[in-house]
């Protein structure tokens, strides 16, 4: 077998880098429950495809989990109410990533499910395995849209668009991704920890939903409370879980799969053309979810951790809370916090303003302090190959940095920029220090914006 | 903030945060990672010097105040020639990166003890101006600055540094009243032993007499990453090869091993050879530069007017560079991205 | 229209016709003096090569030519023998002049050489090509790097060893093949009007 | 160009500097490279060059109104093959010591882009004096730039200033070779190519200098 | 010496050693100007080895049978016509004027070839052609073979014939195109870097070339050392063979 011959080796993908996790600073933090922010504003767009349009007016009355705003297109995914409140009047939010989004904002009501009604309605009671039987493919996936059902791993992709069933592209495999492989994050581990069952409930009704007779779980082998928690879960279902080295970006869908199956993900391909599905863990349970009790996904765990937070926390947030309310929660900026970022800190994108809402995709805040993010002058390269060293996907990242600043896209295109993912690998390595990233990031757009100009 | 050296990067300004009560310190935005390793091309180039070190304290030791001349004139010469190019150009000096101590050590190393001072001097400062300087800097010239001005300085002065000026017995030392390994092989057959070629008890340019401290030296650069290790594994593989047709070795007391531990050939491998800026990106333009490397000094040594090789392959193989990474694109994993127009 | 090309061309025959004349009219004025400038550069070398020789007249044996060094009376003076052979860098083709009886050296001269400038390329110095005067031509000569002390050595240029023991070589090989000839009578020996 | 253009004077100042054919105009880098080891390969040179330049524009103005535009190429390569050919065989005869020294490089003034650039640009289209004119001044032009490269590569290469001719020695006579040593490099190819870069680059310099005080 | 090393040295003597651009200067025009692209340089400096080795043809045959003092085709028709003088009729003044045309109609000549035979080979290098004509690599290689031919035994130290002439002209082509190719790989490298201002553009192509000239110069020697190991290697052998005991003596 090749992904046990892949673990043998002790090489699971090229490339990678091992960061300083920092995992500790909210490891152990049992999940809370965020009380109800006064105001949630809901964004209209929190994945990638349509934007939705708004189904309720201003004034009007909603309850927890009403439908807040649809698309007819395909590639997209509703939005729902996560708490009972007043609509208010629409507005538009910055989102980290820098995009302008309608946000449907929420005066919270009064009368709100205390901590533990919420987290049971969520994640806790019984997730039946006969249930699992019992469902329809077709009927899972519907479930899946109407849930609004996206990839909590940080692309947020619609679900549903997944799990539809491709003649062909045949899926014999679901993976469930439980590699959370950004430094400090901990959502993903304390779901694994505290809500196994709805995980695997979760991943064998998308597999179900999709024809794929495998379902295996692969998690990093610095977390084996997680992956023993998921086999005990299991209960004697098929599911598999897999250990897997822990390396930076092992939780990218190429890497997983390539570590796990031994399958390789064609360039500019998705894993369905190697016939595998990738589900966060957070995504399964929300599938559980939306299946066995016909909830929508409205809730999702956000790791606030970082040594710029006074006290790190893994936290139940209902989508539409502001950065500064999961903040206020975890007591507040220490003085020393240089750098608030959504997201990871090999990934995410550092914010200027607390204001934005948290959304299906968010998934951690870390504060880090002046130590933490040394500010290192940029010099010149003097072409170590470091970056060559570290890049997963075998690019060559300093030649596509200069043919993005000299915006020479011929040989952008000879050194493959379309096909890099923005690990961040590259730049972590870079003793020179260049925003390798951030230039192909630009580089890639401009290009984009050239062709089609 | 930071400044590129072509021109700045757009960045976001620094913002302060306008947040809610407990939000009180200012935070700054950045493009990710967020984090960085702990390198730094300054931590590379002492890297380079600490490799350097045993070679260093070989050269003293054997040829005592004359290898601390020839050391400190090219040394001295490169970093003023670096801060009066980047002068002329109204650029910052940037002297602490090490970078221009770096090649005039390296250069310093390749001279003979009893080389006069305008050898090292114009020497280093050629590598500096017409290795570097015109090229736009550190990072961005085609060739191995000290072997072009090690180049430059040989041809212009045969008599200085050619084969015969390594043969001085007015300095008072011993190993510099014969010819080098090298010259004595090739113009006479004359053998020396192996045990004093690796050691480094013979004549030669300051830096090279000893096999062994490049090998400690190089190995060190090679664990810490700061050298890549396939080019001298490259070198050394070529010149075993090349001992099958009998280029290298060749004669019957004349060995490989000769050839490998004789002249600058593992200084060369090891620090000259692997400068990141003149060789390949990928792993596999680095097995073939080193490869090459290691060939032409075979031929080089056996063939042309030269005893040594390892100036000329290195320029040659630099040369060669852009032609080998544009033949070593690497293909991503998964195939190469599809061509969307 | 159709254009006659010949009529066409009309320009350029009559150009090639002035050309061509004014070409032969050079060729007719020059080459004489062409011609002896050609041969002026070995034989101009003669006079120099052997003292007290005004013209000199070729010799040739086999596919070998040898000059024969004459004085105002037509007297045989000395030799003037070519010979070429591998350098450090480069062919080094020389002239090598001989007294009448073909037993010493009176000088040599380097026609054509692309040893190292600066070290090899001072074989063609006149220090260098005076270690060579007086000295046996019936005796291989050979070089030493530090003074020369028996007659039939020659001092090394310091620092182009290959060089001088190349120009070495071809004079002794040059020599002994010259010998070779004069004993078995190809050339007529010289001292005899 | 019209003929409407500068005038003789003009253009013959032109050649020397603004449009100087090798550092401006980049033309004729061979003979450049290859004779300016010495002063007296590169005054021979110049000779050269002036030699044919002249007779061939001064014939192709003459001939001008005759040309026809299909063959005006074929016209110009006979003509400075003719006048290359004879000035080689003067060379030969008169300086042959030079003809050795310079070889190939004086047949190769055939394909010398400079002359035929300025048999098409100039001399087919101008009268004669304005065409003599234009010979000399990028003759000018090219010889000095040829001299200002030997004088760098012979000074610096040989310690001597029309050495071979002259004898004038520039580094005294007897400087031990531990104070100072010519620079061989300077003589050979390697030492041609710095130089010209080197040249060019201090003549872009001076240009690019010259127009900002202009403009300030 | 065999045949074969005998091609293998004057390979390496044209190309590596006494390369056309490197140690003799000639082509520094296209190779300044066509060196920009790697796929340029590449047709440039094939659509040069192409010309070169036609042009080397004709005016080898032209020079030896026509143009050189004593050619056999001159000779016969003086003779024919019986002229008053008994002078050996020498055309040689002739040749820069014959070898430019030759060229001329070379180039001409491939440009029609290539275009009706190989319309993708035109198209890839068809644009350097009409260059070529004024490129003095060409004339240069022609240059050199004219020292070489000399129909009368004797008149010229090292005469060629044709095959000599061919392969000549042909490592020349390829040590140009080595040459303008290597460069071309630099300079796409130096679109990428800060050069100065002044030195951009053909200063620093020049000084690149000084560096790579510089680099060559290791070469020297080579041909000449190759030599003498051809020499001596076939010496030994025959050694060997006459003096070996025969082991199995009956």
């Amino acid at each position: 077998m090749s992904a046990t011959m892949a673990r043998l080796r002790g090489r699971p993908f090229r490339g990678g880098v091992h960061p300083s996790e920092n995992k500790e600073l909210s490891w152990e933090c049992r999940i809370e429950t965020l009380p109800p922010p006064p105001v949630v504003q809901v964004p209209v767009l929190q994945h990638t495809g349509a934007p939705c349009s708004p189904v309720v007016k201003p004034k009007q009355e909603v309850r927890a989990g009403d439908l807040l705003a649809d698309s007819s297109a395909f590639v997209s995914a509703p939005v729902h109410a996560p708490v009972a409140g007043v609509v208010q009047r629409e507005t538009v939010a910055t989102l980290p990533n820098g995009r302008h989004v309608k946000v449907i904002p929420i005066q919270t009501a009064a009368d709100q499910p205390t901590p533990e009604d919420l987290w049971a309605d969520v994640y806790g009671g019984e997730w039946p395995l006969d249930g699992v039987e019992a469902a329809e493919p077709s009927a899972i996936v519907s479930a899946i849209r109407a849930a609004g059902i996206v990839g909590q791993g940080g692309a947020a992709f619609p679900t549903h668009v997944k799990l539809t069933p491709n003649p062909a592209k045949p899926v014999d495999t679901v993976l469930v991704n439980g590699c959370e492989c950004e430094p400090y994050l901990t959502s993903d581990h304390r779901l694994m920890l505290e809500a196994p069952r709805p995980i695997v409930v979760g991943a064998l009704l998308a597999a179900r939903a999709c024809g794929a007779r495998r379902v295996v779980a692969a998690v990093e082998d610095h977390k084996p409370g997680a992956s023993a928690a998921l086999r005990a879960a299991a209960d004697g279902a098929a599911f598999e879980v897999i250990e897997l080295p822990t390396k930076y970006p092992m939780g990218g869908e190429k890497q997983t799969v390539r570590a796990a199956l031994g399958r390789t993900i064609p360039t500019g391909g998705l894993p369905l053309d190697v016939g595998v599905v990738v589900l966060n863990v957070a995504t399964c349970a929300a599938i559980a979810r939306a299946v066995l009790r016909g909830r929508p996904l409205t809730h999702r765990v956000v790791t606030v951790t970082g040594r710029g937070i006074r006290t790190p926390k893994n936290l139940l947030v209902p989508v539409g809370a502001s950065y500064a309310d999961l903040l206020a929660a975890c007591g507040g900026l220490a003085p020393d916090a240089a750098r608030v970022i959504a997201g990871g800190p090999m990934m995410g994108f550092s914010l200027g303003s607390f204001q934005a809402p948290v959304t299906k995709g968010t998934s951690g805040i870390v504060v880090l302090t002046a130590a933490d993010v040394r500010a290192v002058e940029e010099t010149a390269c003097i072409r170590c190959g470091r970056c060559v060293d570290v890049c997963p996907l075998n690019l060559v990242p300093t030649r596509l940095a200069l043919a993005a600043r000299h915006k020479d896209w011929t040989m952008a295109r000879r050194f493959h920029i379309t096909a890099c993912m923005e690990c961040g690998c590259c730049a972590w390595v870079c003793p020179a220090a260049i925003p390798l990233v951030q230039l192909i990031r630009t580089g890639k757009v401009q290009m984009q914006k050239e062709a089609g100009a | 903030m930071t400044r590129s050296p072509h021109g700045p990067v757009p960045r976001e300004a620094a913002v302060t945060a306008s947040a809610p009560a407990p939000v009180a310190p200012a935070v700054s935005v950045a493009p990710g990672p967020h984090l960085h390793a702990a390198a730094s091309t300054q931590r590379m180039m002492a890297d380079v010097l600490v490799g350097l070190a045993p070679l260093v304290a070989v050269a003293v030791a054997q040829f005592r105040q004359h290898a601390l001349f020839q050391m400190a004139i090219a040394s001295c010469s490169a970093v003023v020639s670096e801060w009066l190019f980047a002068r002329m150009r109204g650029r910052p000096a940037t002297l602490w990166d090490l970078s221009a101590l770096v090649t005039g050590l390296i250069l310093a190393l390749s001279l003979p003890a009893g080389a006069p001072w305008y050898a090292g001097a114009v020497g280093a400062a050629v590598a500096i101006g017409l290795g570097k300087a015109i090229f736009g800097g550190l990072g961005q010239n085609l060739f191995n600055p000290a072997m072009v001005g090690r180049a430059f300085a040989m041809i212009s002065f045969p008599a200085a540094l050619g084969a015969s000026a390594y043969v001085s017995p007015s300095l008072g030392i011993e190993a510099v009243t014969s010819a080098t390994p090298l010259t004595a092989f090739k113009m006479s057959g004359q053998v020396t032993p192996i045990g004093p070629l690796f050691l480094g008890a013979t004549n030669g340019s300051i830096g090279e007499t000893s096999a062994l401290a490049a090998l400690l030296g190089g190995l060190y650069l090679c664990f810490r990453r700061t050298a890549p290790w396939e080019i001298p594994a490259g070198a050394i593989l070529a010149m075993g090869a090349a001992a099958l047709p009998g280029l290298a070795g060749g004669g019957t007391t004349w060995t490989l091993a000769h050839d490998l531990s004789a002249g600058a050939f593992m200084y060369g491998a090891f620090f000259i050879a692997t400068d990141p800026v003149t060789s390949p990106l990928t792993p596999r333009g680095k097995w073939i530069f080193g490869a090459g490397f290691g060939l032409l000094v075979a031929m080089i040594r056996r063939f042309s007017g030269y005893p040594e090789g390892v100036m000329f392959a290195i320029l040659v193989m630099n040369a060669l560079v852009p032609l080998i990474n544009r033949g070593t694109i690497p293909v991503p994993v998964g195939g190469p991205a599809p061509q969307t127009r | 229209m159709k254009r006659n090309p010949i009529l066409d061309a009309w320009l350029v025959i009559a150009l090639s016709a002035g050309f061509g004349s004014s070409l032969a009219a050079v060729q007719a004025a020059l080459k004489p003096r062409i011609e002896a400038n050609k041969l002026c550069d070995t034989l101009g070398q003669v006079p120099v090569l052997v003292t007290s020789a005004t013209r000199a007249e070729k010799v040739v044996v086999g596919d070998r030519v040898y000059y024969r060094a004459l004085d105002a009376a037509g007297v045989t003076v000395g030799w003037v023998v070519p010979a070429s052979g591998q350098g450090f860098a480069d062919k080094i083709e020389l002239l090598i002049g001989l007294d009448a009886t073909a037993s010493t050296i009176t000088g040599i001269y380097v026609l054509d050489q692309k040893e190292t400038p600066g070290l090899g390329d001072n074989i063609t110095t006149e220090a260098f090509r005076r270690r060579f005067l007086r000295k046996p031509a019936d005796v291989p000569l050979s070089v030493r790097k530090d003074g020369a002390a028996a007659a039939h050595e020659i001092e090394a240029i310091t620092g182009a060893t290959i060089s001088s023991e190349s120009v070495v070589a071809i004079v002794n090989a040059a020599l002994r093949q010259f010998a070779g000839q004069l004993r078995s009578g190809a050339i007529r020996p010289g001292g005899i009007p | 160009m019209s003929s409407d253009g500068p005038t003789p004077a003009e253009r013959f100042l032109r050649g020397i500097l603004p449009e100087n054919p090798v550092l401006r105009q980049v033309l004729g880098i061979c003979p450049t490279l290859a004779v300016t080891n010495t002063m007296e390969g590169a005054v021979t040179m110049t000779g050269a060059v002036l030699f044919v330049l002249t007779c061939a524009n001064v014939l192709v103005s003459l001939i001008r109104p005759l040309l026809k535009p299909h063959l005006r190429i074929l016209v110009f390569t006979l003509t400075i093959a003719t006048f290359v050919t004879i000035a080689d065989r003067l060379l030969a005869a008169f300086l042959y010591d030079m003809s050795r020294q310079l070889g190939p490089y004086i047949p190769l003034i055939i394909v010398n882009c400079i002359i035929i650039a300025r048999c098409e640009i100039c001399a087919s289209k101008q009268p004669v004096r304005t065409a003599l004119m234009d010979a000399l001044g990028q003759s000018l032009g090219f010889g000095l730039a040829l001299c200002a490269l030997a004088s760098v590569r012979e000074i610096l290469g040989f310690g001597t200033w029309f050495g071979k001719w002259l004898g004038w020695r520039v580094l005294p006579v007897g400087l031990s070779e531990r104070v100072w040593a010519p620079w061989t490099v300077m003589i050979l190819p390697p030492g041609a190519f710095i130089a010209l870069a080197l040249l060019l680059g201090a003549v872009n310099w001076a240009t690019a200098r010259a127009r900002a005080r202009k403009e300030a | 010496m065999s045949y074969l090393s005998t091609v293998l040295l004057l390979a390496i003597s044209s190309a590596l050693i006494n390369n056309m651009v490197f140690h003799f200067f000639v082509g520094c025009c296209p190779f300044i100007g066509v060196s920009r692209r790697v796929d340029m340089a590449f047709g440039m400096g094939a659509a040069v080895t192409f010309v070169v080795t036609v042009a080397a043809f004709l005016s080898w045959t032209i020079t030896w049978f026509v143009l050189a003092p004593g050619a056999p085709l001159t000779t016969a028709v003086w003779r024919w016509l019986r002229p008053p003088s008994s002078a050996t009729p020498d055309l040689s003044i002739l040749c820069y004027l014959v070898y430019i045309f030759v060229i001329a109609w070379a180039v001409q000549l491939v440009e029609m070839y290539i275009r009706k035979f190989f319309p993708s080979l035109y198209k890839a290098f068809g644009v350097f052609l009409p260059l070529i004509t004024t490129n003095c690599v060409i004339l240069f290689v022609c240059l050199e073979i004219m020292k070489h031919v000399g129909p009368i035994p004797g008149s010229v130290p090292d005469p060629w014939r044709l095959d000599k002439a061919l392969i000549y002209a042909v490592c020349a082509g390829l040590g140009f195109m080595l040459a303008i190719v290597v460069m071309a790989g630099l300079r796409e490298e130096l679109e990428l870097c800060d050069v100065p201002a002044p030195l951009k553009g053909p200063g620093i192509t020049l000084a690149i070339a000084g560096i790579l000239a510089l680099a060559f110069l290791g070469f020297t020697g080579m041909d000449a050392n190759l030599a003498k190991r051809f020499q001596s290697s076939a010496l030994p052998e025959g050694v060997a063979a006459s003096t070996n005991p025969p082991t199995h003596a009956p």
